[in-house]
């Protein structure tokens, strides 16, 4: 597939419900072939803006731009956009190889064609064998892989996906983000993909857009994301960090960075309150001086040859070149 | 199998009594149809024969059964065509706010709630008023459709409030427009409701007697042909009607029924292995 | 031009002659079709008055023509084109069946039988060469009985209140005639002697109405009914003993092999009578059929017809040809049947040497105290009958 | 997803289309082409009548005709009489003891199939078995109660031979008991499809959660199946008050034409003739119904419902 | 809440639906006051032994013993379990506090004690102030926390769960989770947990039983069958496993045993097929010879001092005594 690769622009969106402002005011420039992951807690906001770009809202301000184009105003399958649906929105009526071809059949192609392009589409996602089932036939995993074909045979430079993975179990849910990210670099087009998993956002994107109560809180790579998060909620939402108050302001600290000495012999004391097991970790969750929460990610050898228990007395110490100054 | 409580004999004792309260009167007439040439409209049975469905074909001494039958068959077909398209299209419309919604929504519930005859009446005395001549294909036309409309229209409520949107946001985004959407997408997927409402428009039409009374003018429906038929005629030929027409009834059923069975087989033959591996 | 062939006459009138051997036999004979509508006798009222675009013969009692006229969907006949005129009984012209009856009490056939030309509003009470409807069909009606289970001799109207048929009687529920039946019996119970039966007073009703209501609230009745098969089942299947019922209610029962009287009483028999009216649309060459269709009625082939189920036409004479000697002298002259006498679909009647009830013509129709009836107070009527049924 | 859930986010996606740009500038005019057939059916085979007989109630009537006029006459005499208080409180009579006996069956019926009928065939097979009767003629299915219930019908024949009476039961036929009877028969189905389909939505595991609260099996019908049941119960309830209501054949048949309710009286009044006091009747009937109707519905959002 | 500690225990217990076998003669002993999680992929039977245990599902064959005694034919409020379903099936008709009250009620205890019970249970679950609402009104977690309320009232020796955390967003879960522990902790009563997240099994059990095709896979303590799984199909489904084919038999390994080394500097080569950024961890899937997937989870930093990208040539190393012999 040879899209001209060609880049999506949020200039100043905003989406009003009545009175409730679902988005607000939101620029953002997708880096045109890249995975964009848009992350958040539920309700901040993220479906409005795919359902934008997507053309399935209208616009209450501001403007959608791809390659330089407005198309705020055009319908859904005149942007150049395609959109995955939450739960597939397969027909069910419709064969596999009918669903793929749906689009297609609308703008009036012949039957053979139909089919032939089809048949192309269901060998990109390894479908062939299943191409006259129906949809209620098929596993979710499978569903999705349509889903994708049906979405990817109109030839978006964009593709939308909403929540694709969370219809599916936790086994299958890591084995489809790989696929959908091998699939986003051998196609070369844009993924806009809405999750509220910060793991499958780490996974998959290549930058990171976290939304928060109608507003872009922070966007960059998921590296930076993580590693940088700009303010309390984006640390707090991450994961794997503390945000600890010090007289000088809040910081942010990744948990896997703390380390748990004795009592008396780290940079502050502390409070075991819980002891949570995961696997090549091991999360100690302790109480600070004012109440502070704080986590320290224990590799689990070093934490079983010392085990804590709640309410154990521990000391933490961390490398202050690790601290970081978080601005909100 | 799981262990039954004590109360699902009584319950199904309570069933079996309930089905034979349905099924007596029904069966009754049918055994007094095969009455003998002269039996009458009561027991006991005068021979057995199957003499009046015979005389149920022959020409009888008043009345037009099978032209009645005839005209039964057309204004249902007709009702049913108007309630299934009528309602869709109420339907679809009522998905959404538009002003004098609620409004029509009351009419809707009042056409469902107001009795019969009063329909008969006011349409009978708008006709008669208007200097219209009443006939069973306009003012009983009319009539039957206040009455299958709302049953119509509160089915395709029932669909539409379980209706996903996303699988029409999904064709738009395909390229559909709006009619190729409703065309090869919603159609479709409410084809089996469809089918429901189609079955009971026709035959809340072919049995619709009280709407029907002084709007059908100079030719009578099955309805009005039978209960002229209680008034005119003494005979089981009558029961033999009864009969024929619960047969014709639970044919119409199995035809609509094969129809949508047929339907999901030839989907379901696609394949049989479904979600057998974990992808 | 248009053929006579291709003419479709719309008939409707209630069961009792609204038969489908007619309509087969006018296509023989004459060509046209006709088409047969049967209703109850409160539609057919209710059709004549309401729907003059819906037929072009209505086959309508004459208390119903006397409701109706005036609303002026019918047309008035001119006698000069009716072949046997001159052979029509009496009863339909002058109200006397020989010249020296006494006209009986009630809507009288001839009351309501001219007007004044084809357009004609107004009834008058002479020949006047226009009639507003053909007689066709008329009879004696009295209460039918089951002699089986009633086992002794019925001779008045007032035993319809008998306590002893508590239950077990009926009347019918169609007001200007169930309300002639009441005015029987009431004078029968010697409760009361109606100066004019056909035409009560307010208070005449209240009181007639108010004893039945009382027989009623007794639990004297099984059931009402509405037409003539309903009071068969009624009779057949022995829910109910006594009741008014109509001549061919009788043979029907009769046809069944159950024993059913339909008992003369002594203050006389209360009559009735139908008759063909023409559709005010009517014209040309369509009139020109009506008037083809009805003197070919009057030939005597419909006569026989109906007189076979005991009814009487209204120009015997004609009939007479159409009948056997057995069956003339059996329904007409009141003599004993010589051989079986059958129903028109050929269930034994009666077998050889039975007579029939009442009588000769002469006897039944000569015994009869009133006619059906439309009463001046007739709205205040109907809403006391509705009362009494609701009550 | 949960219930909850569910319910949330079909609420969110309540705009049926999403407003295109076309669209968005006249918002009714879809909506309103849409509905146009159904609101012209309405117009005129039910508002037109509806208002054509109240002003008919008004105006007086001959033999043959009725003339206009405005004339409280109608009314002064259905309010006058004591036989209209007396045949109303039967309609409601009949309403009230048809309403209990086809609730108290479709109920037990509906609970039986949705409840206690473990797959979804035989719960469909024998919902449609429940149903065939209801496709015959409801005249004939009237009418074939008289041969069973007469004085010589089957029921007293059976009873006769079993010895348990001695003389025919006359109330059988031709009594309150037959019209019941006859009603019932004629719609229970009512009943039993609207609470049958809300039985059927009630989420299986409610009902072990009550049981592992520790309801016993009449616990769980009341606290949990009766109140879940409502908006079935209530669309069920309508259907057969107002059919009960409205009725003036069964009550005719099965009566022998003894008993009225005010359907019997309008037809009465319009076999005679009587429009205008048949319209008045009529309009107090819609009235009553009307008002039944606007009670029960405040009970039950029937469009949420669905 | 000082409930005598019971254990539980099933003795080849056996379900059968029809021909199918959902549960074949599983035996197991779980410990008294300990957090268990029934792990499984789907359809193995997991629900259907939690239903057993409840009594909403009866036994097929072999018994369940609570506390020595056989409760296998006891109805389900007689056998001192108490159940919290997946969905949560709060009876909407009912307001939170109603909801709680429902098995006082059912028992005939009169309102002003039912209501004060009520009430301690809310606080229990920090609910006390939407005492009011109907289910409708409630987000998930606040559902979940009326759900165990519900279930919590009547005293249960053992509470089951099922699947008590699909229904949140991944943030939500993760909470949840923490209540849900702390709760058991504090009431010391069994909680049996059905899920088909292992992560989530990690970080709540005490004791976690792995099930597959109707029968128990390895069952243990969580550090146990992660450290040291039983077959492939156990090393598999708990994740962060490698399990390779070595001439000797089938080992696992844990991913964050392997190294990445230059290639030629490990103890085989391998192609880099894939790069998963995970936050403190980047997995970096490969292949070896014989067509065998190796995933290696290496720190971020160190991945990011030395980034891979798909197609690369790298070695892989590990120390040999972290290979675990698998049985099956
Ligand atoms: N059609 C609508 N009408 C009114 N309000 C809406 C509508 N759609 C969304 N909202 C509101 O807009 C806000 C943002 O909703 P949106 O669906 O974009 O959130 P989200 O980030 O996708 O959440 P989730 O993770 O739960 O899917 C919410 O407060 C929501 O209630
Ligand atoms: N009521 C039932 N009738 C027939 N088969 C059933 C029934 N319930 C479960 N099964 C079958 O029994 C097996 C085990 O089902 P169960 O629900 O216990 O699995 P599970 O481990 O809970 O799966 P999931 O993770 O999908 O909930 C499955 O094959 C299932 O199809
Ligand atoms: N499923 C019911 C269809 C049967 C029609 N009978 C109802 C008649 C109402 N007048
Ligand atoms: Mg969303
Ligand atoms: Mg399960």
């Amino acid at each position: 597939m040879n899209t001209v690769i060609q880049d999506l622009e949020l200039v100043s969106v905003t989406k009003r419900y009545g009175t409730t402002v679902a988005v607000d005011a939101v620029s953002h420039h997708f880096r045109p072939a890249s995975y964009t992951c848009l992350l958040g807690p539920s309700g901040c906001g993220k479906s409005s803006t795919l359902r934008m770009i997507a053309g399935h809202e209208s616009v209450s301000d501001g403007s959608i731009l791809l390659a330089h184009r407005d198309i705020s105003h055009l319908p859904p399958a005149k942007r150049g956009t395609a959109m995955m649906f939450q739960n597939y929105a397969l027909f069910p009526h419709l064969s596999v190889a009918d669903n793929v071809a749906f689009s297609l059949k609308m703008k009036g192609v012949d039957a053979t064609d139909r089919r032939a392009k089809a048949a192309e589409m269901l060998d990109l996602v390894d479908l062939t064998a299943l191409a006259d089932r129906l949809p209620a036939q098929l596993s979710g995993g499978q569903q999705q892989r349509v889903a994708l074909a049906r979405a990817l045979i109109t030839r978006p430079q964009v593709l939308l996906l909403d929540e694709p993975l969370s219809a599916l179990d936790p086994f299958l849910r890591v084995r489809m983000r790989t696929e959908l990210r091998n699939l986003q670099k051998e196609l070369g087009i844009s993924f806009v993909h809405v999750t509220h998993g910060q793991d499958e956002a780490l996974a998959l994107a290549d930058e990171i857009v976290v939304m928060n109560n109608a507003v872009i809180e922070q966007a960059g790579p998921a590296r930076e994301v993580f590693n940088a998060p700009r303010t309390r909620f984006v640390a707090q939402f991450m994961g794997g960090h503390n945000v600890i108050a010090l007289p000088q302001g809040h910081y942010a600290i990744r948990s896997d960075a703390v380390q748990v000495t004795g009592p008396d012999a780290g940079q502050m004391d502390a409070h075991v309150t819980a002891i949570e097991y995961q696997g090549t970790h091991v999360s100690v969750l302790s109480r600070i001086a004012g109440d502070q929460e704080v986590t320290a990610l224990v590799p689990d050898a070093a934490f079983f040859d010392a085990p804590h228990h709640p309410g154990d007395r521990i000391g933490l110490t961390w490398d202050d070149r690790n601290l970081h100054k978080l601005t909100a | 199998m799981e262990p039954r409580p004590r109360s699902f004999y009584v319950l199904s004792a309570v069933f079996a009594l309930f089905l034979l309260f349905l099924y007596g009167p029904t069966l009754t007439i049918a055994i007094l149809s095969f009455q003998g040439p002269g039996g009458g409209l009561t027991f006991p049975m005068r021979g057995v024969s199957t003499y009046w469905f015979h005389d149920l074909f022959a020409q009888q001494a008043v009345g037009d059964i099978w032209g009645s039958f005839g005209r039964s068959i057309v204004l249902g077909l007709m009702v049913m065509v108007t309630t299934v398209v009528v309602s869709v299209m109420g339907g679809l419309a009522f998905r959404k706010r538009f002003t004098g919604s609620g409004v029509l929504f009351y009419l809707i519930i009042t056409a469902l709630v107001i009795p019969s005859i009063l329909i008969s009446l006011g349409v009978g005395l708008m006709f008669s008023q208007a200097d219209m001549t009443v006939h069973w294909a306009t003012s009983g036309f009319g009539a039957q459709l206040t009455w299958t409309l709302p049953f119509g229209l509160l089915i395709m409520f029932a669909v539409f409030n379980r209706f996903d949107k996303s699988y029409e946001e999904a064709a738009r985004d395909l390229g559909a427009t709006p009619w190729q959407t409703l065309r090869h997408v919603v159609l479709p997927i409410i084809a089996p409701s469809l089918i429901g409402v189609a079955l009971f428009g026709f035959t809340l039409s072919y049995d619709e007697f009280a709407r029907t009374l002084l709007t059908a003018g100079s030719y009578n429906t099955l309805p009005l042909e039978i209960y002229g038929m209680t008034t005119n005629v003494t005979s089981p030929v009558l029961y033999a009607l009864g009969t024929l027409t619960t047969l014709f009834s639970l044919a119409i059923i199995g035809i609509f029924l094969a129809l949508a069975l047929l339907g999901s087989r030839r989907r379901a033959r696609a394949a049989s292995d479904a979600g057998k591996g974990l992808l | 031009a248009q053929n006579i062939k291709d003419i479709t006459l719309r008939q409707f009138g209630t069961g009792v002659s609204n038969l489908n051997e007619v309509a087969q036999k006018v296509k023989e004979d004459l060509g046209f079709t006709l088409e047969m509508t049967a209703l109850d006798t409160d539609s057919v009222t209710q059709r004549a008055a309401t729907q003059p675009n819906s037929f072009d013969i209505a086959d309508i009692e004459y208390f119903i023509c006397k409701k109706v006229w005036a609303a002026g969907n019918l047309q008035a006949m001119d006698t000069t084109k009716l072949e046997n005129y001159d052979k029509i009984v009496g009863i339909f012209k002058t109200g006397k069946l020989n010249d020296d009856s006494v006209i009986a009490q009630g809507t009288a056939p001839h009351t309501v039988g001219f007007t004044t030309g084809q357009h004609g509003t107004e009834f008058v009470q002479e020949e006047s060469g226009w009639m507003t409807l053909i007689p066709t069909i008329y009879n004696a009606d009295t209460l039918g009985i089951r002699p089986d289970l009633i086992g002794r001799p019925i001779k008045n109207w007032s035993e319809l209140l008998n306590p002893e048929f508590k239950g077990k009687a009926s009347i019918l529920d169609i007001s200007s005639i169930g309300i002639m039946d009441m005015a029987m019996v009431v004078e029968s119970m010697g409760e009361y002697t109606y100066p004019d039966k056909g035409n009560m007073t307010r208070d005449e009703i209240d009181m007639t109405l108010a004893l039945f209501t009382e027989a009623k609230k007794n639990g004297q009745f099984r059931a009402f009914w509405k037409s003539f098969d309903e009071s068969v089942n009624l009779m057949a299947s022995g829910e109910v003993v006594i009741q008014s019922m109509w001549s061919p209610a009788i043979t029907a029962v009769k046809s069944r092999g159950i024993d059913c009287v339909y008992q003369p009483l002594e203050e006389g028999y209360r009559s009735w009578g139908g008759g063909l009216g023409i559709s005010n649309a009517l014209s040309g060459i369509e009139l020109d059929a009506a008037y083809e269709y009805i003197n070919w009625y009057l030939s005597g082939w419909v006569g026989g017809f109906l007189m076979r189920q005991g009814y009487y036409s209204a120009v015997p004479e004609t009939s007479k040809a159409f009948m056997s000697d057995n069956e003339w002298g059996y329904w007409f002259e009141g003599k004993p049947a010589t051989d079986v006498i059958t129903s028109p679909q050929g269930d034994p009647l009666a077998q050889a040497g039975d007579l029939r009830d009442g009588g000769s013509f002469e006897e039944r129709m000569g015994s009869v105290a009133c006619w059906n009836s439309v009463m001046d107070e007739n709205q205040y009527m109907v809403r006391k009958w509705n009362e009494f049924i609701a009550a | 997803m949960n219930p909850s859930a569910a319910r949330l986010s079909s609420r969110r996606r309540a705009a049926p289309f999403p407003e295109s740009v076309a669209m968005q500038s006249r918002p009714n005019l879809a909506g309103w082409l849409m509905v146009s057939p159904l609101a012209l059916v309405l117009a005129v085979f039910l508002v037109a009548p509806i208002v054509l007989i109240a002003v008919v109630s008004f105006w007086t009537a001959t033999e043959f005709s009725i003339v206009p006029a405005f004339s409280w006459e109608n009314y002064d005499f259905l309010f006058g009489s004591s036989v209209t208080y007396r045949v109303f409180l039967n309609t409601f009579k009949y309403a009230a003891i048809v309403w209990a006996l086809t609730f108290l069956i479709g109920f037990t019926v509906a609970y039986y199939l949705a409840f206690h009928i473990r797959t979804q065939t035989w719960q469909i097979a024998l919902f449609l078995l429940c149903t065939i009767p209801f496709w015959t003629s409801n005249i004939i299915r009237m009418i074939s109660w008289i041969p069973f219930l007469g004085r010589n019908g089957i029921a007293n024949s059976a009873l006769l031979s079993w010895g348990v009476i001695d003389a025919p039961l006359e109330w059988l036929l031709f009594s309150d008991f037959a019209v019941i009877l006859a009603f019932v028969h004629l719609y229970t189905l009512f009943m039993v499809v609207p609470i049958f389909n809300t039985m059927m939505r009630i989420d299986k595991p409610l009902i072990e959660a009550a049981r592992d609260a520790g309801a016993s099996g009449p616990q769980i019908l009341w606290n949990v199946i009766l109140p879940l049941t409502k908006p079935g119960i209530m669309i069920g309830t309508i259907f057969v008050v107002t059919l009960v209501m409205g009725d003036f054949i069964t009550v005719r048949f099965m009566s022998g034409s003894q008993s009225a309710n005010v359907g019997r009286l309008i037809s009465n009044d319009i076999a005679l003739l009587q429009y205008p006091s048949a319209s008045a009747t009529a309009i107090v009937l819609l009235a009553t119904v009307l008002l039944t109707i606007g009670i029960l519905l405040r009970f039950v959002d029937i469009r949420k419902e669905l």
